[in-house]
């Protein structure tokens, strides 16, 4: 099994679970972030003097899959979060060792 | 020393036209933070600057031109000076009915009066266009508004004129007190004619066109502002009678006033009934506009209804209002304060109300005044609109409205500390 | 000429009556605002569904009945008209004390200024028992407040009826000049009966007894209620003068002023002092608390102490009402927003100063009066919130008052952009 | 029956003072909305602890001394008693220019208004040193202020009295109406004097050398707040005429009330305009304070100019306030709300703007009186702010600057559920 | 080492947390998140329309323990956090390579 | 590839960005959460009652970087976010199995 983590552009959260769900993957947890990297932030004036808006908010995905969905999951990714500017994100691939249900104490496979 | 009693009559007078116009300045404060707590908190801050400075604008352009056409007294109120003592008081001592007779008192408490009337037609409109319209746009619509849209209507009504010299409304049998056509429809009819033009808020109708609510951001400032207007409408209906200084007209002032609290009474209490029947939730953003349809219904004549009467019309107005809202929005007509249903809707309920309290109106006229109101300011603001939409564009760009105008038309956000949980909820 | 004088001693004292019913009406914001900041972001909503509602009630059932029931005026005011002139001279003519006679005005005025008394004694309750009490259950709670209970008690003081015909408060001496028992203290009493039952909120107190505080969610919202209260309390005690229109009169309105406002000042600093000395902190709500402690306390007897007497009334209150809190917090008694220690204990506090300064109140005419509206207004409160509460419960589930009632009663969330860090902290 | 006329002057009068005085008060609100707005969430309780305690302290210290040194009446207001209705008719029927003459009123009245305009001055400090400064400390010097400096100032200009025996500032043609030196500078001259002590707050300037921007937590409440304070300075102004009851007077007040809207429209949009055109938005905090230097600009003489020249001193002081505020930034005077400009730059313009429209008044006039007012208050409160530093230190520590003087001085958050997502940005 | 990172309601916070102490478990790091999972948001009513509120509230609970503690934390969390309804959440277990304390600069079995 | 996952004092987070950055390392995404650990919350007193802030505020840093990076990573972690005092936090080293830049499609190095 695979932890997936995505960074996206928050506006792009309601495609891609859309997408998601359209592709068979339904449970996610989702957490919002501020993000830096190549994209950089904004400057603002307030009253005249400047200030720096370094952080860009951005959304994780946490998506815990089998490893065949990976792919799929990619691939959803990787087109719907797609804008083609700089700042659309990137996803991180983990492996996980062991899911629980709490609600039935499921485990692993059916965990998901 | 009948003088000095008429130095007191002019001095009272003046002083409650001055408390009252007070209490209706207060009402722009009550807009300013309904339409803030009704809006995404993304665009607060502009809807707040929006506010602030239509007020501005409507005591500008008024005291410039607007006055003078409604009323005379020469562009920039050149005409209002320190009253000739002698004269007035000989006016004073001519006066037909005597002491009971017409008000005398400052011209400059009059203007004052009047010029806060304005800023509450224009700021009906800034709630309903809220969240997507430029900034600038708006202030020049209000500039128009308030300079000429308004005091040509108000010429026409208050001011005694012929409406273009063609037939006179008095005649005719219109009557509305303090303006639940002339104030209130006006404002919800350039409110409709921009609204058209504008089209909805993205997100506020999907695709399959459904309904998606987009819930306000503050409760508490939209009920505090729901709180500010029911106060200083105290001051636009008491203000309205036009005169204290006398036994008749202290009790005129003081049943509109108990007339004006019970109709928003029976108007909120109306409201919240018929919410939690249809939506089975006491939804209190319809309470609040229940409370403020019973002020707009009783606006047209809160003089003469009996208290029991005066409650039963809020009651009307708090039900009909929440219909015409619901009504609207199937309609898609995009209204994130519900300013059309409670100003224009009501505003017309108010009007046809009056002639079964007062005999000095008709139906016939108050049809024909409305029809006369809603076509001029409707059209007039239509073909306003229609211009600066095309020169400019009345909608910022899709990208502005998704981040919020705050950003893009102020740069200040309005709770920048605040996690907004929702961002991304278009 | 003398008449004209009269018209205008008539207008005056009208208009005053309307002014300071308009303050009193801005206090309904007051403490909205106050009990939205005091609440939990989650229960938000609902307090202030239930603080418009409740007004818009008040006013309803004290025009249906209740005005009727304390001073007549007819069902439905159906007595209040238009004055007949020439006997309302005569009648000015004829007054004992001539012109510093008793005020004459109109009689929609005095209502006015009266309803908005009764909506203050229920507003109290509101903080009392919020975050865990149906909304329906207490709105109809408030019907019979407003439109019995008060106003039963009101007859028997400023209405001058004997208690059931057995006797009289005026002859035993009871002095309350305008409102620290009659209405606070009469608040109180109905909001501690009710929160007696109900019971404190989930999570005030922990299983081993420990009281658990709870804070309020937004600070500037009960500190804007708290000067909207300050403010409106000039109409509430400076209306209560009953006259302006003379020279004694008008001065008395003056000082009354002066001393209600020198007792709020008194009650914030004592109460902030309290505050750092007790919990090593100038912790806001004690201060604000404390300002309206002082209000309240002086409220009794505003007119007839100096003002550094008002003052120190002040700061008595201001110091009991931090104990007072902190005591009935070890009692069990979960009040949020500190209303039966600021209206009630600090009422009781008011009437019992009214001797030291005004010779026409005895101790035991005070006592007498005390027991009597405690008495009434708790056990009668205390019976209808039992029977409601066999009927209905008082109460919202366990799960409800976890998720907030604002999601249960209203639908509809108070702030719903701003993610709630704690939210999940009962 | 002239008697009775006088009684009613005396009525109007007093009740005139006693509205005014209450609009005023409300300004006291205003002052600590726009202060909450205008910092950041973890400094709001203690901004708003400050606003009520220093409200209170005014009011405590002025009837206990302030009002005596500044105009007579006893300490402890001891004097002020009720009025001897026989004396003060014939005192009435004595005055020179007759019913025109003075006003004679409750010397209550007087005070209450007088009181409020102290509360004024020291709310103006509350904005300038927030975010920073010790809650104890501030208190403290508010104790001075508010009981000495500002009564000392007060009794050379509006008390009449010689400068310390030297010089008699009415000799000199010195003029300032509502106070735009005598409270609005006065108070932003202690500002400066306990800013420039106190530095800027920590990373407001970078290292090395830049302005760094620090946001305000709250917008709807700072425009709430000067929504608050526009109303309220109709008080402020109007109030100033003194005299209500006699036609001229009237219409005196009248204008005021139109020329303070007037100037506070014109600077409103002028900062708008300027806020435009200099950082290409439309900075809401810049039109907020655009509105107050309006107002503060017009303080001075709102009486006699033409409603159009109100307007235009309205603009120029919107115009300067910008760059006032800009200035100050790069002078590394941290002023986190503007009140340095607002209060003291444009009361300074306020005061030379007189003459042009006050024949009364001379430029040299004004300005000795400038440097009058500004000598002593700044003065004074350098060596008072210099004495509480050496003994206590102004400062809050490092530490609790960086986790917010909420924590440290009060215990109590402002916002605690809001998860603020800016906490660690200091 | 492992990370184990819990979604659970967030009203059940306080009693694990509780539990986990007792358990011995001391550390841990909570965020707040959004679930999407199986349990449906609600349908809510403003003015007359209606709007879906998609995500649920839930917590976050990420826990770095060694590898023979992990069984302890899921039973724990099995009992604590388990109501029996849908949406009571996951837990998932990944491994950990390094772990430092930055106070210290201790790592790995001192660092927990 | 590693992700390293740092919990730190909020007020660092500029400092330790700034010497990310000096040290090459431009991309993170940072989270507010809440930390609990030997660093106790504090007991607050409101209207007389006390009440208990259990929770810390912190930050957590997710750094996505070449095996070779971390150390230096470490380095800047203890040296700026240091300050001896309970509650500096502690630092999270995972493996990173797969890396995709959703812009670009580029994939593991060329992601990061
Ligand atoms: N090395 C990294 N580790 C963790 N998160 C990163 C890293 N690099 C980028 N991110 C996250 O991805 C987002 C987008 O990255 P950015 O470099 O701005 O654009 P792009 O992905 O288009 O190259 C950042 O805002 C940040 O949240
Ligand atoms: N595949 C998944 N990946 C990540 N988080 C998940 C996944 N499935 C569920 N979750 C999280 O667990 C929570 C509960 O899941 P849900 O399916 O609603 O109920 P249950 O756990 O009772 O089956 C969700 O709200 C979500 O936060
Ligand atoms: N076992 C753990 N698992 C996850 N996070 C932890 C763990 N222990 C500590 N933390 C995080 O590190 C922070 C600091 O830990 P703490 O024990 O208070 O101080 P120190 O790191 O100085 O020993 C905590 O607030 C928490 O966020």
């Amino acid at each position: 099994m695979k932890l997936i983590s995505a960074i996206i552009k928050p506006f792009k959260l309601e495609d891609v679970r859309e997408s998601l769900a359209e592709a068979g993957i339904d449970g996610m947890t989702v957490t919002e972030v501020k993000g830096f990297g190549r994209q950089r932030g904004h400057t603002e004036l307030y009253r005249g003097a400047e200030y720096q808006v370094d952080f860009l908010p951005k959304v994780k995905l946490e998506i815990a899959a089998q490893a065949e969905q990976v792919d799929r999951i990619l691939d959803v990714l990787m087109s719907v979060a797609h804008t083609g500017r700089v700042g659309d994100g990137k996803v991180f691939v983990m492996d996980l060792e062991q899911v629980v249900r709490i609600r039935t104490g499921e485990t692993d496979m059916e965990a998901i | 020393m009948e003088q000095q009693i008429f130095h007191l009559q002019y001095a009272l007078d003046t002083f409650y036209f001055l408390i009252c116009g007070a209490l209706v300045m207060w009402m722009a404060a009550g807009f300013a933070m309904l339409e803030a707590g009704m809006v995404r908190a993304k665009n607060t801050t502009e809807i707040l600057t929006k506010n602030v400075a239509l007020y501005a604008i409507a005591c500008v352009m008024y005291l410039m031109c607007g006055y003078h056409l409604m009323y005379g007294g020469g562009w920039f109120l050149s005409e209002i000076t320190a009253p000739d003592v002698t004269k007035t008081l000989e006016e004073f001592a001519g006066r037909e009915n005597g002491f009971e007779g017409n008000a005398i008192y400052s011209k400059a408490s009059d203007f004052f009066f009047q010029v806060v009337f304005v800023a509450t037609a224009m700021s009906i409109v800034s709630g309903a266009v809220a969240e997507r319209m430029k900034l600038w746009i708006f202030l020049a619509f209000a500039v128009v508004l308030t300079g000429v849209i308004y005091p040509m209507e108000g010429s026409w009504t208050w001011g005694g004129e012929p409406v273009f010299g063609l037939y006179s409304l008095a005649d005719v049998g219109f009557s509305d007190f303090a303006g639940s056509g002339i104030v209130h429809m006006a404002g919800a009819a350039a409110a409709l004619a921009g609204g058209l033009i504008l089209g909805p808020r993205h997100g506020k109708y999907t695709k399959d066109g459904r309904i998606q609510a987009i819930p306000g951001a503050n409760m508490p400032l939209a009920t505090l502002g729901t709180f500010v207007l029911w106060l200083g409408w105290f001051g636009f209906n008491g203000g309205s009678v036009l005169k204290l200084g006398d036994m008749s007209n202290a009790h005129a002032v003081a049943m509109v006033f108990v007339n004006t609290n019970a109709a928003a009474a029976g108007g909120a209490i109306a409201a919240l009934i018929v919410a939690r029947v249809c939506f089975k939730k006491a939804d209190l953003t319809m309470v609040l506009n229940g409370a403020l349809a019973g002020l707009v219904a009783i606006t047209a004549e809160p003089a003469t209804p009996t208290p029991l009467q005066a409650t039963c019309f809020g009651v009307i107005a708090g039900v009909l209002v929440v219909f015409s809202i619901v009504f609207l929005d199937t309609r898609k007509i995009d209204d994130p304060v519900g300013a059309i249903s409670v100003h224009g809707t009501i505003g017309l309920l108010g009007l046809m109300l009056v002639p079964l309290t007062n005999s000095n109106a008709s139906f016939f006229g108050q049809l024909v005044g409305a029809a006369t109101i809603f076509v001029w300011v409707f059209g007039m603001s239509f073909i306003v609109w229609a211009i600066l939409n095309a020169l400019f564009g009345l909608r910022v760009t899709d990208e502005q409205e998704f981040e919020g105008v705050d950003q893009s038309e102020c740069g200040v956000e309005a709770y920048p500390e605040f996690f907004p949980s929702t961002k991304y909820v278009e």
